[in-house]
């Protein structure tokens, strides 16, 4: 059991340092990778936690696509980052004790007075054949049947929100078109015979 | 028709799967490759490798210092400086020719009257200093001497076409 | 054994943490929503650690809601902000002020 | 001997199961190794054949030793850091390509029994790990602080994201028709010889996903992220050395984890193909599964060999549109059609 905690501990010290690298590094891009190494350590959390299938999801779904979706965008956009820091260190300090403030009071409330092993005891395990994926499933499909589809139709209005969003048609470009090109008869379609008045000398 | 037919080519990949029997085909196919080192490409008697100056049977070096073909050389790699040996005959008393510059177009070989510049069958050389790249008299007459019973059998089965 | 407090304190602390990112980075709208990503986390980090001790997969139902609507708030924000970037040059919050009296 | 099984046994059980995780995972991934570097070998060779020539032949036997002197070349050559780049994410990003290719493997059932960690939700945790491995990319193309590796990054990126959706369906179909996400469950759905495995009722689910493998491992006729005559190598042009080596690497794990993962899904893992048969079935009891896992894998390896000595390289937006426009609304499609019969148990295959 030592050894749960001893991972549980490792998994929330890379949490909180990757988390305050979030919010101090200078580069947006790095910011980006130390937020993907948040959510890798808090899907080591839930697996501890035993919630398997949200562990794998954080990662599939952050990780591997909205994180990218980020990294896309900060390395496409040209960035000056000095314009953007001014007044980070005028407001470092005042940041520094609002955290600590807001910290300190919500661990009042959540701390081990109330929510303790004594108050809430640890669960047992699942035996080994629970499938954890199994059960949220089935009762994401009876239960939870409408917010789950109106989840769907969410991500169907984001998916098109952001195509309309950014779609542009440029007008200023100049491309060929391969089947006006393919179309071309032998003749007239080729040649232009331009009848010109020489010039004169 | 012609829709549907394209369609239902498109739809089940059938012309990329063309495309994998052919190359399916040559996976099997007996191999050209030459092993290099041990077996040789047959070499024309055309061939327009590194240069060589020849002799006439008696030892007397052909070249008579004309300089047609520093003239006639479009990359301009011959040098050629003559003065008249003790003997009063022609004779050059430098022959250069930068392999950097040149071409192998063979206009010198073309140009030559008496036979002296040509371009051997020799393909595998290298230099290894600086300075290498420039065939001097020696080394041009030296080649020649090696190669000599070649060069003159592939002058001769070229003799008609020239 | 891990309490159910250690999960709370830990999701206190990260939640702080985003609130003080949001304070003093509050010119990179990037940064901003990165921000957001980083307290959803921390409430996701309490539902997951209530559903365990409780025994109850609403939690995890629910975090699994906030998935979505996270993933799909942030592609929208990120097509909103390359939107802006396009018409404007630049991130800064403070230049958006079109709208400013 | 007896000192070491004492000294075994003194071990502490945590230590003991940890230490035999450990020599697990080394007996899986020195195979894997040494197989990508022989891939490496045989790419050359088949393609070689293919376009009427031998191939590497000089050193060793018939040329068996040339991945080794690549190795040693590539081992001994210095790594060139660009200028301005970012020295410790230009040396990750290789590291972090290559780790999920091997990480993977961990779910991945080599025979009935023959598994390191038998999970329940051994998908999706592969399709978890495939989606990291774009981050190698991203990162090495961005710290190489180079214009080519960046747009080769670029490129690469949004076609790998774009595959992934197509690739992640087509096993959305496959874990419908299983009814399960665990690897052996899935096999297990597949039992009864060469027609009762999945390819058949997700033939186009199976297309799908071979192609998007192809393009996913950045293969060619889809490897624009490196096209050589547009952008130099793309994202790893920088890179030079062990960091190229271990690039390298990861592209060809990636390839046998996608060939294998196909033999899995789509063509019954350790299943016999005469399994039930009248006469060959029982012909061929006594082969050990592990030996038709290998048979199929190697097909699929062979396959992407084969298409890259066949097709010239896509035109970029035309593999855009094909993932976006083509393989995501098939797969969509298939998945409906693949759920009608299994929830009216069409005889052959979900009854």
């Amino acid at each position: 059991m030592t050894l749960e905690k001893l991972i549980f501990y490792v998994l929330a010290a890379v949490v909180l340092a990757a988390a305050v690298m979030v919010v101090t590094r200078r580069n947006p891009v790095h910011s980006a990778l130390f937020l993907i190494l948040a959510f890798f350590a808090s899907s080591g959390i839930w697996l501890l936690a035993e919630a398997e299938f949200l562990a794998i999801v954080l990662v599939l779904v952050y990780v591997g696509a909205v994180m990218v979706l980020f990294l896309f965008v900060l390395m496409m956009l040209d960035i000056d980052i000095a314009v953007l820091r001014a007044g980070f260190i005028k407001l470092l300090p005042l940041g520094i004790v609002m955290a600590i403030a807001m910290a300190a009071e919500l661990i009042l409330i959540v701390g081990p007075d109330n929510f303790g092993l004594e108050k809430y005891a640890a669960p047992a395990r699942h035996a080994a054949d629970y499938s954890n994926t199994e059960e949220l499933g089935s009762v994401l499909y009876t239960v939870y049947m409408y917010p789950f589809e109106i989840a769907a139709v969410i991500l169907l209005v984001a998916i098109i929100a952001a195509i309309g969003l950014t779609m542009r048609r440029r007008t200023d470009t100049k491309f060929i078109d391969p089947s006006k090109q393919v179309v071309i008869k032998k003749g007239d379609d080729r040649i232009r015979m331009v009848s010109m008045d020489a010039e004169k000398g | 028709m012609n829709v549907f037919k394209n369609y239902f080519k498109s739809l089940f990949l059938l012309e990329l799967f063309r495309g994998l029997s052919v190359t399916g085909r040559y996976l099997f196919r007996k191999k050209f490759t030459i092993m290099y080192p041990e077996e040789k490409a047959p070499v024309s008697p055309r061939f327009r490798g590194l240069h060589a100056l020849r002799r006439y049977p008696n030892g007397e070096e052909r070249c008579i210092a004309c300089k047609l073909c520093e003239a006639t050389c479009p990359a301009l790699a011959i040098t050629i400086e003559a003065e008249p040996r003790e003997d009063g005959s022609r004779r050059t008393t430098r022959y250069d020719i930068d392999l950097f510059k040149c071409i192998y177009c063979g206009y010198c070989q073309e140009a030559c009257p008496v036979d002296a510049i040509v371009e051997t069958r020799i393909y595998e050389y290298h230099f290894e200093n600086r300075g290498e790249n420039i065939m001097t008299k020696e080394k041009l007459l030296a080649v020649g001497d090696k190669c000599e019973a070649q060069l003159a059998a592939d002058i001769e089965a070229q003799a008609k076409v020239r | 054994m891990i309490a159910l407090s250690d999960y709370l304190i830990l999701g206190a602390i990260l939640f702080a943490i985003s609130v003080a990112g949001i304070f003093i980075n509050r010119k990179n709208v990037i940064v901003l929503l990165m921000c957001v990503e980083l307290m959803l986390l921390a409430v996701n980090i309490n539902f997951v650690a209530f559903s365990h001790f409780l025994q109850d997969t609403a939690g995890q139902v629910f975090v699994f809601f906030i998935l979505t609507v996270a993933a799909a708030e942030a592609a929208i924000g990120l097509a909103i902000l390359v939107v802006l970037f396009r018409s404007k040059r630049s991130i800064n919050v403070e230049d958006m002020d079109a709208l400013k009296g | 001997m007896e000192f070491l099984i004492s000294l075994w046994e003194a071990l502490p059980y945590e230590l003991q199961y940890l230490i035999w995780t450990m020599i697990k995972i080394v007996a899986i991934v020195l195979p894997m190794m040494l197989l990508v570097a022989y891939y490496t070998y045989a790419e050359r060779k088949i393609i070689g054949y293919m376009q009427v020539r031998v191939g590497p032949n000089r050193v060793g036997p018939k040329g068996w030793l040339q991945p080794i002197a690549d190795a040693l070349k590539l081992m001994f050559k210095e790594i060139i850091i660009p200028a301005n780049a970012n020295k410790l994410l230009f040396l990750m990003a290789p590291a972090i390509t290559l780790g999920p290719a091997l990480a993977a493997w961990a779910v991945f059932p080599f025979d009935e029994k023959l598994v390191l960690a038998d999970i329940n939700a051994g998908l999706l945790y592969i399709l978890a790990l495939t989606s990291v491995g774009v981050y190698g990319v991203i990162i090495g193309g961005w710290a190489s602080n180079s214009k080519y590796a960046f747009l080769g990054t670029m490129r690469s990126a949004a076609q790998i994201v774009a595959y992934e959706i197509a690739m992640g369906f087509a096993l959305v179909g496959v874990l419908v028709a299983a009814g399960s996400l665990n690897l052996g469950e899935i096999i297990r759905a597949q039992e009864g010889g060469l027609f009762s495995w999945f390819w058949l009722p997700l033939l186009p689910l199976f297309a799908v996903y071979v192609i998007s493998g192809v393009a996913e491992t950045n293969r060619a006729p889809f490897d624009v992220a490196e096209g050589e005559s547009e952008i130099v190598a793309g994202f790893h042009v920088e890179y030079s050395g062990m960091a190229f080596a271990v690039y390298f690497l990861a592209e060809y794990a990636n390839m046998i984890l996608i060939s294998a993962l196909t033999a899995v899904m789509f063509f019954g893992g350790w299943l016999s193909p005469f399994q039930g048969w009248p006469v060959l079935g029982p012909l061929f009891d006594w082969v050990p599964g592990f030996f038709w896992l290998v048979i199929k894998t190697g097909f699929f390896m062979f396959l992407f060999l084969w298409l890259r000595a066949t097709f010239p390289r896509y035109r970029y937006d035309q593999i855009m549109r094909l993932g976006w426009k083509v393989f995501i609304p098939i797969t969509i499609v298939w998945i409906a059609v693949v759920g009608l019969a299994v929830v009216y148990q069409v005889p052959w295959w979900f009854d």
